[in-house]
């Protein structure tokens, strides 16, 4: 017997052991995170681009100013403290002292200023820092935002993946920051861990970084997020023991399959502040849908509850409005639209659309987002066959060709999934704002819903920074959106985070994975 | 003294010996049964399994044999016998029509330049070598991702990538048999480049065009449904492809929804390559004696 | 003196679709140590698959010995294992085939061919017997066997390669050499080297050959006694001498008449039919005459084919095909072009209707160029000269009946109205000596003599003025042939037809011809009446051509000495190639001879 | 060869043309939309105002120089995307066609010593069923077998990159645990054609007159069937083998599909839905180039095999 078989031996029989004992209810250092990730990031820098798949590894490696609880409260970050004065006008920033960079450089309030600006300029969501008028910098370590206007979305901006601290020194030097080079490779982070390879298409490895501003953190040692794009690769994947941990699974077979497995934790909880609801959108401007009557009837027409049970098997929630139950300023005594196929009959002989003599009215066409809301689509076509709706799907190869057909306003109905992204100042009222029909642009207003009474009461939602006040506003939103139905939303999406037993402290905050993983662990 | 010499093997037999052989082949037959069953079962059965493909009629995911339906209900509740049914009739249609497109685009070509050889020959083999070599899904995705998924477009991405093997068979057989002496005989008795193509060399080059189409459908079927897995399908009409790609994510639990199909697709494909062998044995009288 | 072989009461059996059929029916001969016995017969008669059921070759599960016994040096070889049949192989008995170009594995050298059958049977190792390979090509006269024992098969020309066959068949010094139809595919003065080789072989080594062929010519070269079959028997056996000069059975008769014998024209000015057994006595067979007034003039004739090579498919040098020919026709006679494979004669005939385009020259027919006519008009001219090809198995589309192919060129013309054609075609019948009843037959079920009949009734539909037979009657058993032939001649008689006969076959020519022009490497070599062609030969080449021939005649065996053939040069040259007009000297009234060079 | 990648350049530029909507729309779309006067910029930027030939010309140039665009998906210039992914793809399509040349040879070559014997109906109907099961559904259902079920092959990608080791040969034997069962499924399809082809071509070469004059000279069975016969029956196979590089490489797309091997397949069915479309040509130019090496190689080894080929 020679002397490494022994060492073998030894170090199988201490796993056995340990993995027979107690787990530690400390976190304990060391280990390597094997996650799944559903698609390949563009690149990892969320400054400049949104969306949880960039969200993912963003959030590990950039360091954004606060972070927020699983109760909706703002928690220091990269800014141990702030306060907000002025009736809201001004936010002071105060930064950690001995945080740097991941090449060593010290994080400054330069770098806090250079990153607003960029994400104001580059990120798609312009609302979301639209009133920040300025960033002053009076030392190293202050930055004071300074505000045209109350802005009571501007803490969940600063937190998760929305305000990533990025190095000017990197991306200052004059190239596009969309393109740079650097967001794909030899990423300088700010965040607790650092980039050691990304393969698009096959992972993404990072690894601990040892000079993060909080001390002891990270606890893992390493983290590869492996890129699989098929769900039932993924799943045999977490079932076999492959992948210790996979976030945002929104297909509700898997989910309910996973659920049943032992070594699994499956839970819909850590999504509150992506808010994802699906729905199903009119085009209000031309077409038959124009007519409120005609979306009424589909609305009537189509069961939100064969949604709920039969395409989302029961893990999805109803979303009677465009706020997420999750919400806070969700408001569900709205006019629901269950089924009633006779009701919807009724409304479009009464609005004069009769039934020819094949039985049918008018066609229609749906268009459906994501291959995920081919189902819906689908269950459209049927449902509305009930009612004498003759409805063609189409079928668009792809997210671009969608999206120009939806932004121009070529469609009839489509299916969507849109988020909220935490407060509705940034993810609601963009969809219906007058001022945001914007033609070419997807998740405008692309409804083209125009109400003046909606416009101003989402004016003042905007700014109120009483929580109460704010409430009753977007109550009433939510009721007259109802009623001119725009939109007819039926649920959320199913977001579901799966982990392995061995997986401590999973991100369970509101932004899910798109929060940094720091404080994750690997019991042996 | 009269002539007494044997009568040799002929080289192409007449249509009655063709079906003769045809018909003596066990496997042949059992192809074009299944073949015939399933056309059958797409373009008649609706009548007698009158539920629409695209209701839902019962809760999602019975399992095959639940609740009176025979092979199950898919995602959206709806009927997946019905599917087979009614797919049978579009994947058949693709097949068959994007095997046409390719025989009637390869023929041309495979003619031509087999006949009249030079330039002629030397650009329309260039063109046919570059089909051959162009990764032919790869081509028909590209396509229809562009230009949109419909039954036509699919039919004709299908069509337009797969007929260089067509092409080349056709101009081997010309360039065979223009070198035959009836040939010269028929052109030394007055018969212009026309009726020499169509009337004298084709129909004696018919026999491995005719078997290379009849596998061109088979190979059409899974190629549709190849284009249906990868999600590039028509929503509209019901595909055996179609179904397995949008089960497709459902298969660890209902893997009969993604079966089913699969063998559907399997059953055809198999029949249509038995009936190809079978053609292939009675029109070739070469491999005969094997 | 001992039986090496005997073949006692054997019968073969053929498994087809059909049922069961004797191909050999109890069959008995003997074969003695060291002589040569040809086992003759048309095809189909047996003869090639008794060779093979002596290798014990048969094809599995096509062919059987279902009954009857055969003996190798007083082994029956049915007893023996096929472990023991494989040491006999090749070794005992071995065994040359008709095709040289295929016989020949292509992938392997003939070094490695022959050096394999030594390994196998003397257990040497690979240098000796690649010495003693060496050896063998040297003793079969192939050149520098010590470098072309590198080359691949591909790289030898026809001769060479069935030398080399006789040089693995002869390499173990086997008992018997089975010989199937050795020269059959070669040209004349290569089967002439062959079979002199064999012969030399033989008797230096005394092994006894099973020679099997269907040429009378070539038993009457080598046979020391003849095995007659046919359809699966044998009718007659016998020295040479007693087959050639006292037949007893009807048949041995009838094909011997129906052989054409080199020299049996030498006193007749006109050609004229065969006479062959079994026909009417009293037909008279006259000579026919012709006219003395030209038909086709042919002037300064050049046909030459690019060869296409590089990247760019430029041309890159020519095949000189035909080369500055020029010849008369009169009308209502026959000429004749001979030569061997690849000397341009088939071109010449294809040059002359323009089915390939000739690159210069001038064709007068009947006062009309043809080589300046537009494509329409050329479609009429074309209707004055028709062909006849030589394998009757191309030569029809076997996918139309008998009566649209006949009725193809009236049709294609626009001659003959509808109501008539049915009429006209049932004459063509008749003239080609078919039933009207096949009229809507197929060519599969034809015989090759009847399609080749079909074939000249084509031909005839549209009275042409020249019909060019390209080797129309080569491919045909002998009795066919003769009787094909003498068609031919009928036909010239009562149409007073124009023939240009285009053939290797020398025999045959001296048969048909008025006029005979020999062919080599393009160049017409000798031009003259068909009398002065063969009876004073001029140009050296005409001269070695003939000493080849074999004559039906076991008096008139050829020696070895004669015969020292140069190998035929490659028409293929570079585009600066401007060869030299051919120039001529006229020995005797319209006999004229090359002077310039012709490659010989 | 250069022939064929200029046509497949230019074919690709038509079909851009031609397609609906162009890339300024698509990376518009791609980043959350645009207005008027972006578009026009980005129009701009990438050279979509310029007139068609120039446009085309453009195109070809920058092919020529291997800059096949920007991913606007990846944010990464298609050629080192695709350099990236191009030898997992090799890998793949290059041992599914050694191991279908080499499995479908020793079928063919067992059925036709016995041609309408039992051994050679199993060959055929065995054959059979790689071909007529779709590529995909074959996958599927092995995955479901060996990875689910019988967990004894990894489920996707190409590499475990938990292995802490520089040794060649753990990494090496761990890329053929991943490559397995993707392998076996692409060379499933061809194990059809290959065994068929050379049951075809092993029977006629056996009819030939050098298999007879083999045996005429005692050679064993053995030494006839595998020596002389063997050789030259493998011509059209390789040929044909030559001839179906395209349709491996169309295979290939569809099982690095289901099994998310890291080639260029999976990079082609994530380039179409998001309209990645200077991916998607730049894969289509490169997978041209692949099927053209391998013609290539096709040739060389016809050559390397039967003497009488010049190229």
């Amino acid at each position: 017997m020679n002397k490494h078989f022994l060492k073998t031996l030894l170090l199988t029989a201490t796993l056995i052991f340990t993995s027979l004992g107690v787990s530690f209810a400390e976190p304990k250092k060391g280990g390597t995170l094997i996650a799944a990730v559903g698609n390949s990031p563009r690149h990892l820098n969320p400054a400049v681009q949104s969306g949880i798949v960039t969200g993912f590894p963003g959030a590990q490696l950039f360091a954004t100013p606060i972070r927020y609880d699983n109760n909706w409260e703002p928690q220091p970050y990269l800014a141990e403290s702030w306060e907000i004065s002025d009736g809201g006008k001004t936010v002071r920033l105060n930064l950690v002292k001995d945080a740097v960079f991941h090449d060593g450089v010290p994080i400054k309030s330069s770098d806090v200023k250079f990153s607003l600006e960029t994400i104001k300029k580059n990120h798609p969501f312009k609302t979301m820092f639209a009133p920040v008028v300025s960033v002053e910098t009076p030392d190293e370590h202050t930055a004071i935002l300074k505000l045209s206007s109350p802005h009571p979305a501007l803490m969940l901006a600063m937190s998760s993946q929305l305000m990533a601290i990025i190095p000017e020194h990197v991306y200052g030097d004059g190239q596009d920051p969309k393109t740079h080079p650097q967001n794909s490779e030899n990423v300088v982070g700010s965040g607790p861990f650092k980039l050691v390879e990304f393969k698009s298409g096959e992972h993404i490895i990072l690894e601990r970084f040892d000079d993060f501003f909080i001390d002891g953190r990270p606890y893992l040692d390493k983290m590869v997020l492996k890129i699989i794009k098929d769900p039932a690769t993924r799943t045999i994947g977490l079932e076999n023991g492959e992948i210790d941990f996979y976030a945002f699974e929104n297909v509700a077979r898997n989910i309910v399959r996973l659920k049943k497995n032992d070594n699994l934790t499956v839970t819909p909880d850590g999504y509150a502040a992506i808010g994802p609801i699906d729905w199903l959108a009119f085009n209000t401007k031309t077409g038959k849908t124009a007519d409120v009557n005609v979306r009424r009837a589909i609305a009537y027409a189509i069961d939100r509850n064969f949604i709920l049970k039969a395409i989302m098997l029961g893990v999805a929630d109803e979303a009677r409005t465009g706020i997420h139950p999750g919400s806070p300023f969700y408001e569900p005594n709205v006019e629901p639209y269950n089924l009633d196929i006779d009701k919807a009959n009724k409304i479009l002989d009464d609005a004069g659309y009769k039934k020819g003599s094949d039985g049918m009215r008018f066609g229609l066409t749906v268009d459906f987002g994501w291959p995920g809301l081919k189902p819906n689509a689908e269950y459209t076509k049927a449902a509305l066959k009930k009612i004498g709706i003759d409805v063609t799907v189409r079928a668009s190869a792809d997210f671009p060709t969608w999206a120009k057909t939806v932004s121009n306003h070529n469609f009839d109905l489509t299916w969507d999934t849109v988020f909220n992204w935490g407060d509705p100042v940034i993810g609601v009222h963009r969809t219906y704002q007058t001022s945001n029909i914007k033609k070419g642009v997807i998740w405008s207003n692309t409804q083209q819903y125009s109400n003046p009474k909606v416009d101003a009461i989402m004016e003042k939602a905007g700014v109120e920074n009483d929580m109460d006040k704010r409430k009753a506003l977007y109550s009433e939103l939510q009721k007259m959106l109802a009623n001119d139905l725009p939109v007819y939303w039926t649920n959320t999406l199913p977001y579901h985070t799966i982990y392995s037993k061995k997986v401590g402290n999973p991100p369970m905050g509101i932004w899910a994975t798109s929060s940094p993983m720091d404080m994750t662990y690997i019991k042996d | 003294m009269l002539e007494n010499e044997e009568i040799e093997e002929p080289t192409i037999k007449p249509v009655k010996e063709i079906f003769q052989t045809f018909f003596k082949s066990y496997s042949a037959v059992t192809g074009l049964v299944i073949l015939i069953g399933i056309a059958v079962m797409g373009f008649i059965g609706p009548l007698f399994y009158p539920t629409d493909p695209f209701d839902m009629v019962w809760m999602p995911f019975s399992p095959p044999g639940a609740d009176g339906f025979l092979l199950g209900t898919d995602y959206l509740g709806r009927d997946i016998l019905s599917q087979i049914i009614n797919g049978a009739r579009v994947s058949i249609a693709i097949g068959f029509s994007a095997a046409l497109v390719s025989c009637f685009i390869g023929v041309g070509i495979g003619s031509f330049a087999g006949f009249y050889g030079g330039w002629v020959e030397e650009t329309l083999m260039r063109i046919t070598e570059f089909f051959q070599v162009l990764p032919t899904l790869l081509f028909a995705m590209v396509i229809v991702a562009l230009f949109g998924s419909s039954v036509l477009s699919i039919t004709l991405a299908i069509g337009a990538v797969s007929w260089a093997s067509v092409a080349r068979i056709t101009r081997s057989e010309f360039l065979r048999i223009k070198e035959l002496d009836f040939v010269l005989a028929s052109r030394s008795s007055g018969s212009n480049n026309m009726a020499l193509i169509f009337r004298v060399i084709l129909p004696n080059a018919a026999a491995p065009i005719i078997v290379q189409s009849a596998l061109l459908v088979g190979a059409a079927i899974t190629f549709e449904a190849g284009l249906a897995f990868l999600g590039l399908s028509d929503p509209n009409v019901i595909s055996w492809g179609q179904v397995i790609g949008s089960n497709r994510v459902y298969i660890l639990d209902a893997t009969y929804t993604v079966t089913f199909p699969g063998i559907a697709i399997f059953i055809t494909v198999l029949a249509i390559s038995l009936v190809g062998d079978g053609l292939n044995d009675a029109l070739n009288p070469k491999l005969r004696s094997r | 003196m001992e039986d090496l072989v005997s073949i006692k009461n054997l019968n073969i059996e053929a498994r087809t679709r059909a049922g069961t059929l004797k191909v050999v029916n109890d069959l008995s001969f003997t074969i003695k140590k060291s002589e040569t016995l040809c086992v003759v017969g048309e095809s189909g008669c047996g003869k090639s698959v008794t060779a093979l059921s002596l290798m014990s070759l048969l094809p599995e599960g096509i062919l059987k010995v279902s009954s009857g016994d055969i003996l190798f040096d007083n082994i029956n070889l049915a007893q023996l294992s096929e472990t023991e049949l494989e040491g006999i192989r090749g070794n005992e008995i071995s065994m040359i085939f008709q095709e040289p170009m295929t016989s020949l594995n292509p992938l392997f050298t003939v070094g490695e061919q022959v050096s394999e059958v030594i390994r196998r049977h003397k257990n040497l190792n690979k240098a000796k017997a690649w010495v003693n390979a060496v050896e063998l090509l040297d003793a079969v006269k192939i050149p520098n066997p010590d470098k072309r024992a590198f080359d691949y098969p591909f790289q030898l020309s026809g001769g060479q390669r069935q030398r080399v066959m006789i040089a693995i068949a002869l390499a173990c010094q086997p008992k018997i050499l089975i010989a199937d139809e050795p020269t059959t595919a070669l040209d004349v003065t290569i089967q002439a080297e062959i079979l002199a080789l064999i012969n030399m072989l033989k008797h230096e080594t005394g092994t006894a050959v099973m020679f099997i062929t269907h040429d009378m010519a070539v038993v009457a070269q080598m046979a020391d006694r003849v095995v007659v079959m046919h359809p699966g028997k044998k009718v007659e056996e016998g020295t040479v001498h007693e087959i050639f000069n006292n037949p007893q059975h009807e048949y041995t008769k009838s094909l011997l008449a129906a052989v054409p014998k080199l020299g049996e024209m030498a006193s007749k000015k006109y050609p004229e039919p065969m006479r062959l057994v079994g026909e009417k006595k009293t037909k008279a067979l006259k000579p026919i005459v012709g006219t003395n007034e030209p038909l086709l003039k042919v002037n300064n004739l050049v046909t030459r084919y690019p060869v296409k090579g590089g990247v760019l498919r430029r041309t890159v040098a020519r095949v000189h095909a035909v080369e500055d020919v020029s010849f008369t026709i009169m009308k209502g006679k026959t000429l004749s072009l001979v030569g061997e494979s690849g000397c341009g004669k088939s071109t010449v005939g294809r040059s002359l209707i323009r089915l390939v385009e000739p690159t210069s020259g001038d064709v007068n027919l009947d006062g009309q160029n043809i080589l300046s006519l537009n494509q329409k008009d050329m479609r009429e001219a074309r209707s004055n000269i028709q062909m006849v090809f030589q394998d009757p198995f191309s030569s029809l589309n076997p996918q139309r009946p008998l009566f649209d192919q006949v009725a193809e060129p009236l049709r294609n013309y626009g001659m003959v109205k509808r109501e008539v054609l049915q009429e006209k075609i049932g004459d063509l019948f008749d003239r080609v000596k078919l039933p009207r009843s096949f009229m809507q037959r197929y060519p599969h079920q034809l015989s090759g003599g009847q399609r080749q009949r079909i074939a000249i009734a084509r031909a005839l539909a549209l009275n042409p003025k020249l019909i060019i037979a390209d080797e129309a009657v080569s491919a045909l058993d002998v009795s066919v042939q003769a009787q094909v032939l003498n068609l031919m001649m009928e036909l010239q008689v009562d149409l007073g037809l124009s023939f240009l006969f285009i053939s290797h076959d020398m025999a045959v020519v001296e048969r048909v011809s008025h006029d005979v022009g020999v062919m080599y490497l393009g160049r017409l070599v000798e031009i003259g009446p068909r009398q002065a062609i063969f009876r004073n030969p001029q140009h050296p080449y005409t001269q070695d051509l003939l000493k080849a021939v074999p004559i039906a005649d076991p008096d008139k065996r050829k020696s070895e000495r004669d015969l020292n053939f140069k190998p035929l040069p490659s028409p293929i040259h570079d585009l600066t190639h401007d060869p030299v007009p051919s120039e001529y000297k006229e020995v005797a009234k319209n006999h004229y001879v090359l002077t310039t060079d012709c490659g010989y | 060869m250069l022939f064929v990648l200029l046509v497949v350049v230019v074919l690709n530029f038509l079909m851009l043309h031609l397609a609906p909507g162009d890339i300024a729309d698509t990376i518009a779309q791609t980043m959350g939309g645009a207005d008027e006067q972006d578009m026009a910029e980005l129009r701009q930027q990438y050279g979509l105002d310029q007139p068609f030939f120039i446009q085309l010309f453009n195109y070809v140039i920058r092919v020529a120089l291997l800059d096949f665009g920007h991913s606007h998906f990846y944010n990464l210039p298609v050629f080192d995307l695709i350099m990236e992914r191009f030898p997992a793809t090799l890998l793949l399509v290059f041992s599914a066609q050694i191991l279908s040349l080499f499995v479908g040879i020793l079928l063919g070559v067992y059925a036709a010593q016995n041609p309408n014997g039992l051994s050679s109906l199993f060959v055929n109907m065995f054959s059979l069923f790689g071909y007529a099961a779709p590529v995909f559904w074959t996958g599927i259902l092995l995955l479901i077998a060996f990875s689910l079920h019988i967990p004894i092959f990894p489920v996707s990608g190409m590499r475990d990159i938990t292995i802490e080791t520089d040794n060649f040969f753990v990494h090496f034997f761990d890329v053929l645990r991943h490559l397995f069962l993707p392998m076996i499924t692409l060379a499933s399809i061809f194990f059809a054609y290959y065994s068929r082809l050379c049951r075809a071509s092993m029977l006629e070469v056996l009819g030939a007159d050098f298999v007879r004059t083999a045996k005429a000279k005692g050679l064993s069975k053995k030494d006839v069937l595998l020596k002389h016969a063997l050789k030259n029956s493998l011509s059209p196979v390789i040929t044909f083998a030559g001839l179906s590089f395209s349709a491996v490489v169309s295979g290939a797309i569809l099982v690095e599909t289901v099994y998310s091997w890291p080639g260029l397949g999976t990079l082609a069915f994530n380039s179409i839905i998001s309209r990645d479309t200077p991916v998607l040509l730049g894969i289509l130019i490169f997978s041209t180039l692949m099927v053209t090496v391998g013609n290539l190689l096709t040739d060389l080894t016809l050559k390397a095999l039967d003497p009488r080929i010049k190229i």
